[in-house]
């Protein structure tokens, strides 16, 4: 009991004095695992900003044994980027990303509706219909989809590239909103059965803003992949629907040097995403953490 | 369909003419002069689809075989045009030719022009041709006391090589394509096939890959660049070696004549003005330079083939090179070489290109397509099999020879597995 | 949620009405999957069966007039290719060993980045953008920029370690375009397993302290569990994506050196748009669509099982 | 305003296992406040969600008002419910939660906001109309979900536990409420609970399940003082009853070596028996003196004492039959202690008695 | 099995905000088991935080067994905890959650098998052994929670409201094991409740919290009997005191025109304060005559009678001041009904002054 109150005397002073190392040692572990993940997050960055400085550079300047930082700065490669038309194309890539997105929560969202608050008979045979879609290779039905779509007079039009997106995405968007609506509590529906709701007011007025952050991350998502889908795209389309990857893809050459211009060109074809992306990327965690899981 | 009409500018009595084009300096050029065409011809725009070689190829390909019809001129090559024209894809441009005054179809290069013509009438027109021939470094050789021949030989070659070769991670004795692609390693190895005497096939279409002739000549180019090389050579193609040639980090290259533009351009090179210039080495043959040519056609499908036609001739006519090399933004040094013979009396481009321009006039005239090796083959072509299967042939053998040039496999291994590609595909022909 | 819709024979009395509301009940249900039902169909399924109708003539699309019926000779040529069984051996490896790498180094960032230091938003802004770079892009930022053997930054930074020279891509064709997928896809894990971190409830990590776990064993005990539906989806949406990744085979090494860093869709590619070979690419195409479905049966319904297990006793 | 039966309906989750509620015949007649009780997993919320239409009923039927619903949608019921965990919407605010079921009629703006500010007034919520539900505190959420259901002034109210989440002082205030409000509006209730307090002071009648199979029907002080069988007996009061399986004897039962005599009709009921089960109320013992006759008295030993200030409840064992629990209730700051002695007699007008094997009351 | 001291412990959320747990002064002997109660908010859980370790102490001190353990990770404070909301691993068995922080004790596979078969057998969790939590009902989880505490004996028992999810007669039951546990054990236990039985019977003390403030630590009886403050008075206690402020009269208080007679000490302490608040238990009010003398007895009319079978409770307001309403206990099955007229008296030995300005008891 003496200790007792020998600790209570300067017990305050005790509190101060020893909360003190232990808040720095934490912090001590904590700046440190700050650094690394410093360290890390710049080295996973740095291709991407050496792509953009070098957007910038000469072509001379971007092709030196001992990489140049110091250069001086131009905005030729990117005059001659604007030069080459790259409207069209960004419109384009707007369309095709914006519609099928689109598409895919319109149909997407009653599907993945339909297959998990109100199963339907052979629930997992439909999902398991829609994830095996994604197994073809799209190389091997590209021939029979360029004939297809040659047939009915669609080749070279964005809305094909609409269509072929919305395809694509469409199952992996079904697959991830079905467990954000797996989230969504069960006597909530019952609820609004009860206060007399018809199937489609529960799903617009009570579900659809539980989940929009899921909706959310899967959108963004779909745009992610529309954007940057190549194959496709640059088999299907020619002067009229041709997207920012195929855009890009036209300052490879086979002959000279081009990788300033080229790293220009891929620094205006990822910039819409990758703004997309660095804006919404709080939503999308959250969108994923909300659901996902169940 | 919608081809061609595009949504965007398709005005009344204004015809829209689509042009799939292969995304090289040269053609970027002419997309770059093309106002001027438009302007020239109110009632026809332009929309360029430029891509690279390769996906160019595919595209087109798969595009004018299916009838896809997207495109009203298509550039394709001296590989595609006499086949295509069998198949009745192209049109037979000579009354085009014919009823276009000043046109001058006798000044395109004869070889050239023999390359794109189907029983005697030309299907496609040729916007540039090239040769091979093999440049090297004047100040290094000089430094080293070497000598370059007038007519080099592949020992010859390989031994410069090893002299001026500085080791790992310096100064490479030469830079020798090796990326796997039919139109990459193949071009110059076929070549070298060729020179060393080996031949694809023998006149009853068997093959003739694992022969002594090819083995050696494979052997030899294999050996040489692994040895002698430029690093990252199984990836390296046209653009690399450029690369390499033009910062210096080789003393020779072996390559297309086109390059000769890149390498000289003061922007992208910095040995500019040190360059000289020989024939494509030899050994049994008494020259061995390819012929390539990258030309225009106007698919059969095309509604509007007067149009197309007008746009064409525009862009492989005499005044279009006056037109490039007068240009500022584009040059001398950059117009399009190889396609016509007239651009070689041309003062201002002799002043510019007079290191080179003969030899790959000389080129040019000499590749010799019937008979591109000592031994008498079924097929035509230099650097390629014109046969529709050569295009996967010619890549699943670059594909080993690439492999052994990386060193996963040996030549012997890579020969193996090549004849028997070969085999597969001379078996069709032989019945 | 009750998943049970079925009345089990009872009350005769009411059977009739029952089995109508039922069929009505049912199409209700039924109704809103239909549309992306139909579409996915026409979408999907119209190229499939024509590429199975493919897969059964020999067709050289730059021969005209060679089309004719073969039956399966196109299969067996496909079975009888050596190379074929290469090019599914790296599928396997490029789809599973990027995946898992990509994962385990997801999980591992998303651990750093789950606390708290100073610039963290930074740190993730960094890190989440190779995956919204365009594929083709990243690619060649791969290839050019870091991979290549005399300009490559990676043989740059590497040179004080007397590693300079390596040929990246010659040497290491599987590796190389592995590292580029991975690149890519750590990212999305990342921000995957981001955000299960995020969801795992506060009270279990107090009660493991109270219970006197270590860091190690709360992570293995109770956030590993945790996270599993999140690396679960993770694997099969980056399974799923990199089984039929194209792009950076075919710009970075063209399936090369031989057939070293080839997958089967770029393999297929080269058999139909080098060869033209219409019959043997469909071919191809079944039979990866076959095995790739064995297989992700396989995968798939394991996880359905844990899935619909969780259903039951929610 | 309506009577709902319950005739003989039954629901079977698992074809072939037990029904959840088995033949359940129920009538609440009409304006009644009816309670469900019964042990967790007895069927409770299942019959409360058959009515409400949230389960199908695979045997019998349920009729509201004369009308037959087997077949007719929970919307079309004229139902309201409250969840035990409230089921509000989360991406609503307070008014707009509780003008759903009033929208989803179509009934007009102006008329919605005027009941539910009325509704909002009477449960206090009037400030909080604007929030969000996770702005709200747990009662205050519950309050919400009540409110949505009163605003509709349906035909009948069902209420699964609504008050379990809330403190003792708020439960004692929402009770109230309720039974206020029902009372006032009139509608049939059926509210299901598992507080003994609630069950005892809202219903006017109360059913007691167990097993999905209705034990007892009927109204509290009934229920309390006639339980029909020794599971009710033991389910309702706490502390619980002391049931106490004993030996006959000449003119009654033994317990602890007392003779406890069983009135006529009892005895009569229970015929040859030798054994009987016994139940006291723990406040029906009378403690006596501790040095009391030993013939007279039961001698026990204290284990627990619970002492709530205003009563005492003593728990402990037979002096000579040490497995034998009871508890007694006492007064307020009794002054036994653990081990202390007791002596205590049963009161012989509060005794029930039931058949050992089936539970039945005798007579 | 230590004592436990909080010593002007602080925990302030917000900086600049009130604090949650403000100068907390509390000393739990070794081997007790100390009852928090308080309303929502009041800072209990956080308190039981704090000494988990599960908080940082922003001020003061805590001090188990006299080491101070600000610094002390909570893993190594060798406590076992019992959450407010379970926090079951989801992923582990009842068993393995039982067993974890044995097994991160390093205790072997064979005793612990033991130990949790043992404490399962207590809690009744025997068969539900190797399923998962999600498969249980919330009273079997609320008891996993338990046993995962109890496998322990650790040198502290903290239990945040472990109850709160059982029904009456569970709760009765594990109330009664808890206590007979610690009991035998001997570990400290602080205990957090919001329910009146149990905080009157399972304490040794009983700690009063409001807004973060200690009103009253004390044995149940005398906080029952003496409480310190009309807030403890009326949180202690179901239904609760009646608290009234009435106006001085010559000897004492007037209640509806009834003169109530204060004790000395009282009257002395009350100075000249012209109103008092006095506090009658529910218990403490006499049933009269209804016709007895106007000025001897309160008269008030019945709103609601709450029947518990054993006992009742009338909710009546003044016959001559309908705004004030009082709660009377009557005995069991009771005849008054809904607007009966009754009379009542307080026991004038059980009156609780206090002051009506600060609260405090007088004297
Ligand atoms: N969806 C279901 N599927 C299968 N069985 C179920 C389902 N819901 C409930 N049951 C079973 O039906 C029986 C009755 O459950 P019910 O929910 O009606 O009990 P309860 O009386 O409301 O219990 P509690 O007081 O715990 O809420 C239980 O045995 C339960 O296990
Ligand atoms: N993480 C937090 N951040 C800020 N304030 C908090 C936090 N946790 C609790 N509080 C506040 O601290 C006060 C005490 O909260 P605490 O949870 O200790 O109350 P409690 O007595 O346990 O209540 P209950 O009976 O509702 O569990 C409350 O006013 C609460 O709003
Ligand atoms: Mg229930
Ligand atoms: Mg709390």
């Amino acid at each position: 009991m003496a200790v007792t109150t020998d600790t209570e005397e300067r017990a305050p002073e005790t509190a101060g004095g020893a909360t003190e190392p232990r808040r720095q040692k934490r912090s001590a572990a904590n700046v440190w695992l700050g650094v690394i993940a410093w360290i890390v997050g710049i080295a996973f960055f740095f291709p991407v900003f050496w792509m953009v400085l070098t957007s910038f550079k000469q072509e001379t300047d971007a092709y030196t044994t001992t990489p140049k930082i110091i250069f001086e700065p131009t905005l030729e490669q990117y005059e001659g980027v604007f030069s080459a038309g790259v409207g069209p194309y960004l419109v384009n890539s707007v369309i095709a990303t914006v519609f099928s997105t689109l598409f895919v929560l319109l149909l997407g969202i009653p599907a993945a509706f339909a297959v998990s608050l109100r199963p339907v008979k052979k629930t997992q045979d439909v999902l398991f219909f829609f994830i095996s879609t994604k197994m073809l290779p799209v190389v091997a039905v590209i021939v029979p989809i360029y004939v297809v779509v040659n047939q009915i007079g669609m080749l070279d039009n964005i809305w094909t590239l609409v269509i072929l997106y919305t395809g694509m995405n469409l199952p992996i968007a079904v697959w991830m909103m079905r467990s954000f609506f797996l989230e969504v509590p069960g006597e909530l529906l019952e609820q609004a059965s009860i206060d007399g709701a018809p199937l489609w007011r529960t799903l617009r007025e009570i579900v659809l803003p539980i989940i929009s952050p899921g909706i959310f991350a899967t959108a963004l998502i779909c745009v992610i992949f529309a954007w940057n889908e190549f194959f496709f795209a640059v088999n299907l389309t020619a002067a009229n629907a041709g997207t920012m990857p195929v855009f890009l893809v036209g300052f490879i050459t086979s002959e000279g040097l081009y990788w300033a211009q080229l790293s220009a060109a891929a620094t205006l074809a990822a910039l819409p995403v990758i703004i997309a992306g660095w804006v919404a990327q709080n939503k999308l965690v959250q969108g994923l953490s909300f659901g996902a899981v169940k | 369909g919608c081809s061609g009409a595009g949504a965007l500018g398709s005005a009344e009595g204004v015809e829209t003419v689509t042009v799939a084009i292969v995304s090289n300096p040269q053609m970027e050029d002419a997309i770059s002069l093309a106002p001027e065409f438009e302007r020239e011809n109110p009632g026809i725009r332009l929309r360029f689809v430029s891509l690279s070689e390769n996906e160019a190829r595919a595209k087109i390909t798969a595009s004018v075989a299916t009838g896809g019809g997207e495109f009203d001129v298509v550039m394709v090559s001296n590989y595609e045009t006499p086949q295509w024209a069998q198949n009745g894809w192209l049109t037979n441009l000579e009354p085009y030719m014919a009823g276009t005054p000043g046109y001058d179809r006798a000044d395109f290069i004869p070889t050239v022009r023999d390359s794109l013509s189907f029983q005697g009438a030309m299907y496609s027109v040729p916007f540039y041709g090239e040769s091979s021939f093999l440049m090297y470094r004047k100040d290094l050789f000089e430094q080293a006391g070497i000598q370059m021949p007038a007519q080099p030989t592949w020992p010859q070659i390989a031994e410069f090589a090893a002299r001026l070769d500085q080791g790992e991670g310096r100064q490479r004795g030469i830079c020798l394509r090796g990326k796997p692609g039919w139109g990459e390693v193949m071009a110059p190895l076929d070549t070298v096939i060729n020179t060393f005497g080996g031949r694809w096939y023998d006149p009853q279409w068997r093959a003739q890959l694992t022969s002594p002739e090819v083995r050696n000549a494979v052997q030899f180019y294999v050996d040489l660049v692994r040895q002698h090389g430029q690093p990252g050579a199984s990836q390296s193609g046209f653009s690399e070696c450029a690369t390499q040639f033009g910062q210096g980090q080789v003393a020779m290259w072996y390559d297309a004549t086109s390059a000769a533009g890149t390498v000289e351009d003061p922007t992208e090179s910095t040995v500019a003005g040190r360059i000289g210039y020989a024939p494509a080495p030899v050994v049994a043959t008494p020259s061995s330079g390819w012929l390539y040519t990258w030309s225009l056609g106007i698919p059969q499908t095309s509604p509007r083939k007067d149009a197309a036609w007008r746009f064409m001739s525009w862009m492989t006519s005499k005044q279009y090179i006056q037109r490039a090399g007068n240009d500022p933004g584009i040059g001398w040094t950059s117009v399009p070489p190889g396609s016509r013979q007239s651009t070689y009396q041309i003062p201002q481009y002799q002043q510019v290109a007079n290191a080179y321009a003969p030899l790959i006039l000389q080129g040019l005239q000499r590749a010799n397509q019937e008979q591109p090796t000592v031994q008498p083959v079924p097929y035509q072509g230099v650097q390629f099999v014109r046969i529709p299967e050569f295009q996967d042939l010619g890549t699943r053998v670059s594909q080993q020879i690439s492999a052994a040039i990386a060193g996963q496999i040996t030549v012997d291994e890579a020969l193996e597995q090549s004849q028997n590609y070969a085999e597969t595909v001379g078996e069709s022909y032989q019945r | 949620m009750t998943t049970t819709t079925e009345r089990p024979t009872a009350a005769p009395e009411n059977t009739g009405g029952a089995a109508m509301i039922d069929r009505a009940e049912g199409w209700r249900r039924r109704g809103p999957l239909l549309p992306a039902l139909v579409f996915t169909i026409i979408v999907t399924q119209i190229p499939f069966i024509l590429t199975l109708y493919y897969s059964l003539q020999s067709w050289n699309l730059v021969r005209p007039g060679s089309q004719e019926f073969v039956w399966f000779s196109n299969y067996g040529d496909v079975f009888t290719d050596s190379q074929f069984r290469t090019v599914a051996l790296n599928t396997v490896i490029m789809t599973l060993g990027s995946v898992l790498i990509a994962v385990v180094l997801g999980l591992l960032l998303a651990l750093l980045l789950n606390r708290q230091f100073v610039g963290r938003g930074v740190v993730r802004t960094l890190l989440i953008t190779p995956f919204l770079i365009t594929p083709v892009a990243a690619a060649l930022l791969w290839k050019t920029v870091l991979l290549d053997p005399t300009l490559g930054l990676i043989n740059f930074v590497l040179t004080p370690f007397g590693g300079s020279g390596t040929e990246w891509i010659s040497q290491y064709p599987l590796a190389s375009v592995m590292a580029a997928l991975i690149w890519q896809w750590t990212p999305f894990m990342m921000l995957l397993l981001l955000a299960g971190l995020q969801s795992m409830p506060t009270d279990q990590l107090e009660a493991a302290r109270v219970d006197g776990a270590s860091a190690w064993s709360t992570f293995r005990e109770l956030t590993l569990p945790h996270l599993r539906r999140f690396i679960e989806l993770g694997v099969v949406l980056g399974t799923i994506y990199l089984v039929n990744i194209f792009d950076q085979v075919y710009m970075m090494t063209q399936g090369g050196p031989g057939v070293a860093s080839a997958n089967l869709p770029f393999y297929i590619y080269q058999r139909a748009f080098l060869g033209f070979d219409i019959g043997q690419s469909a071919a191809m195409g079944v039979v990866v669509v076959i095995l790739t479905l064995i297989a992700a049966n396989f995968a798939l319904r394991l996880i359905f099982k844990s899935f619909s297990g969780e259903q039951e006793a929610a | 305003m309506a009577e709902v039966v319950f005739d003989k309906a039954s629901r079977i989750y698992t074809p072939g296992a037990k029904p959840a509620v088995d033949s359940l015949d129920l009538t609440i007649a009409d304006g009644d406040l009816v309670v469900l009780v019964g042990p967790s997993g007895s069927g409770k919320s299942t019959a409360l969600r058959m009515l409400a239409g949230l389960e199908p009923i695979d045997a019998g039927s349920v009729r509201i008002d004369g009308r037959d619903v087997v077949d007719v949608p929970s919307k079309d019921r004229d139902i309201a419910m409250v969840f035990q965990n409230y089921a509000l919407y989360p991406s609503k605010t307070v008014a707009e939660n509780m003008a759903f079921p009033l929208k989803m009629r179509g009934m007009e703006k102006e008329e919605r906001g005027r009941r539910v500010r009325q509704a909002a007034d009477m449960l206090g919520l009037t400030e909080y109309l604007d929030r969000k539900p996770k702005a709200l505190s747990g009662g205050q959420r519950q309050r919400v979900a009540m409110g949505r259901a009163i605003v509709r002034e349906p035909q009948v109210f069902l209420m699964d536990e609504p008050l379990s989440n809330l403190d003792a002082k708020m439960r004692v205030q929402t009770r109230a409420q309720i039974a206020e409000m029902q009372n006032r509006l009139e509608v049939s209730t059926v509210y299901v609970t598992h507080d003994q307090v609630e069950a005892m002071t809202m219903g006017d009648k109360v059913a007691v399940l167990a097993d999905g199979q209705l034990q007892q029907y009927a109204t509290p002080p009934e229920l309390y003082d006639r339980p029909i069988n020794s599971f009710v007996a033991g389910f309702i009061g706490s502390p619980a009853m002391n049931l106490l399986e004993l030996p006959r004897s000449a003119s009654g039962v033994t317990l602890g070596g007392v003779e406890i005599p069983l009135p006529r009709d009892v005895s009569d009921a229970a015929g040859s028996r030798d054994r009987l089960t016994v139940g006291i109320r723990p406040e029906d013992w009378v403690l006596e003196s501790t040095d009391a006759d030993a013939g007279s008295v039961v001698k026990a030993v204290v284990d627990v004492v619970e002492e709530l200030g205003s009563e005492s409840y003593l728990y402990a064992h037979l002096a000579d039959d040490t497995s034998t629990s009871i508890v007694v209730r006492g007064p307020g700051r009794v002054q036994v202690r653990f081990g202390d002695p007791i002596a205590v007699r049963p009161n012989p007008d509060a005794l029930h008695v039931f058949d050992v094997e089936t539970g039945r009351r005798l007579p």
